[in-house]
């Protein structure tokens, strides 16, 4: 391996959560990390129980698939909490509106979801990003990188388009809409 | 938020698991799913009888988002009893708001679904357990830069109503404050006046405390206050010790 | 690699702690798991920037030694932390009206701040200083000495006035300590 490889590797390995390309290329300034980046990716591309994922706008080692039910069995490491219904609701409309206010959320839901989200700006998966116009200057809300972890996805660009979806429908911000 | 299992008293059968219901929308649809019928030309009086059996079941008390959809729904039937003027291009169907909202719900729950099964196959995956202790344990930075702060301060004063501007608020008597000045002046001197109590450039705050202070010494007999006429000068005395006991 | 070795490393990687080979034992009961632990360790003795070491409480995966500084140094093992606007907002508010009570921290948002401040008391940024008057003698909070190093400051007069915080935030009476 090269010695940038190897300094990535190792940089990738003790770290519990994606690394930037950015934050990767801190480790070596001014040298031009991609080529040692491709080939740790190539290396755990094959014949590994671990690989190299690109998730949350970064770069992860994450263990294959196939080992998880003997590794959770094995209680050497536990699978996340799965989200609640309502959680993926109110995840579901902030990453699709974001930045979006509380009360735009409720309204879709069609239920008070102030708790709801203030156990997701808890578990670090939404933030409050800015703040509105108009009256009170409501909190808007966006999604964190750790929601792109906790999907695996690389970036918000991963998500379904909404036209791909089977009830297809025009954006429905009444914003939008022309008078 | 969360509601118990309900069951029909008329032991019909009909179970309704509240815990599966996200809300009014979820329960709506579920309606219209079961019936089969279509979300765009939806039979109000129906859904509305139906969804009315249903949360009739529930506890009012949890119930408030339903109630007021139960309240819509009846708005919207009634709405849909009005006559309408043949060729009224300008009729809208008072449904409309509530189907839109359905459709958009419907959408959500289809993001739902995605984002559930997204989620399930990233839990398959297991990223580095172990994370070593931070050399010097010194914990992460807390970043907060001036241009932050400013930014937040700008943003507050964005947000202060107008009659804000101006109101005083007043700062809290510091009585701890003078009785520690008035018991140092104690110890050093038998009398002083009132002035001397206060200090120099007294605010009406400090003028307060002192007093405060004062009375509360006298109070428990550490001195005596004087004044050798109405409106003249406050002389303060140290009491004689008292014996030991 | 054996698939047993590669279970094997994906169980070490996802492990939070060194595995003993009775607990590596477990993942596969009924084998011999030596000669696929020794095929890992081999693997990663070789040009890798992490390497298995066996420590006093079994195996695990750890850094080569002449990476660990640049890792450190870039300081990946731990997010720094920024505060959410909220936070920032409210630590203006207590800078610039010290000392000041949480009904008129509220009252200036215009939300309930309590939550907020409270994570701010944690971090060590504010703090109570002293009571004020009047119904229930509510507690004050006012900046701490690290609010100040964070920042960068000396002490408070470092902050730098802003022409409306001179009218809307500045401290109602003007400083009066006492001789």
């Amino acid at each position: 391996m090269h010695p940038l490889a190897k300094l990535l590797e190792a940089a990738l390995f003790a770290a519990s959560r994606p690394l930037t390309l950015e934050e990767l290329s801190s480790l070596a300034p001014g040298e031009n990390i991609q080529p040692a980046l491709d080939e740790v990716r190539a290396l755990y591309q094959g014949d590994h129980g671990v690989e190299l994922v690109e998730i949350a706008e970064g770069w992860q080692f994450l263990t294959r698939r196939e080992y998880a039910e003997t590794i959770e069995r094995a209680q050497f490491a536990l699978r996340p909490r799965r989200l609640s219904p309502a959680a993926l609701e109110t995840l579901a409309i902030i990453a699709y509106r974001q930045p979006v206010g509380r009360l735009e959320v409720d309204e879709i839901r069609g239920v008070d979801s102030g708790a709801v989200m203030d156990k997701l700006v808890e578990r670090g998966l939404i933030e409050v990003v800015t703040r509105g116009e108009g009256l009170g200057r409501p909190l808007l809300y966006g999604t964190t990188p750790s929601f792109l972890e906790i999907l695996g996805l690389k970036d918000l660009e991963d998500l379904p388009r909404l036209e791909e979806l089977s009830v297809a429908l025009r954006r429905p911000m009444p914003a939008d809409e022309p008078e | 938020m969360t509601s118990p299992t309900m069951r029909d008293p008329q032991g019909a059968g009909f179970v309704v698991e509240l815990e599966k219901f996200s809300g009014p929308l979820d329960l709506l649809l579920h309606l219209i799913r079961e019936d089969e019928v279509d979300i765009t030309d939806l039979p109000i009086a129906k859904i509305a009888v139906q969804f009315l059996a249903v949360i009739n079941d529930l506890g009012l008390n949890q119930a408030a988002d339903y109630l007021e959809m139960a309240a819509r729904l009846l708005r919207i039937k009634a709405q849909m009893l009005l006559p309408r003027r043949l060729g009224d291009d300008e009729w809208e169907d008072p449904r409309a708001e509530l189907v839109r909202r359905l459709l958009e719900y419907q959408q959500i729950r289809e993001l739902v679904e995605w984002l559930g099964h997204a989620a399930d196959v990233r839990a398959e995956r297991f990223g580095r357990g172990y994370e070593a202790p931070p050399p010097d344990a010194p914990p992460a930075p807390l970043q907060i830069d001036l241009n932050d702060l400013l930014g937040a301060a700008e943003r507050v004063i964005a947000l202060i109503p107008e009659p804000m501007l101006h109101r005083v608020v007043p700062r809290p008597l510091d009585v701890e404050g003078a009785t520690a000045r008035i018991n140092q002046l104690l110890a050093e001197r038998e009398t002083f006046s009132w002035s001397e109590a206060v200090g120099p450039n007294a605010t009406l705050v400090d003028v307060l405390s002192t007093f405060i202070a004062l009375l509360e010494l006298a109070k428990r007999s550490s001195l005596t206050l004087s004044q050798s006429e109405p409106f003249g000068p406050m002389v303060i005395t140290r009491a004689p010790p008292r014996e030991a006991a």
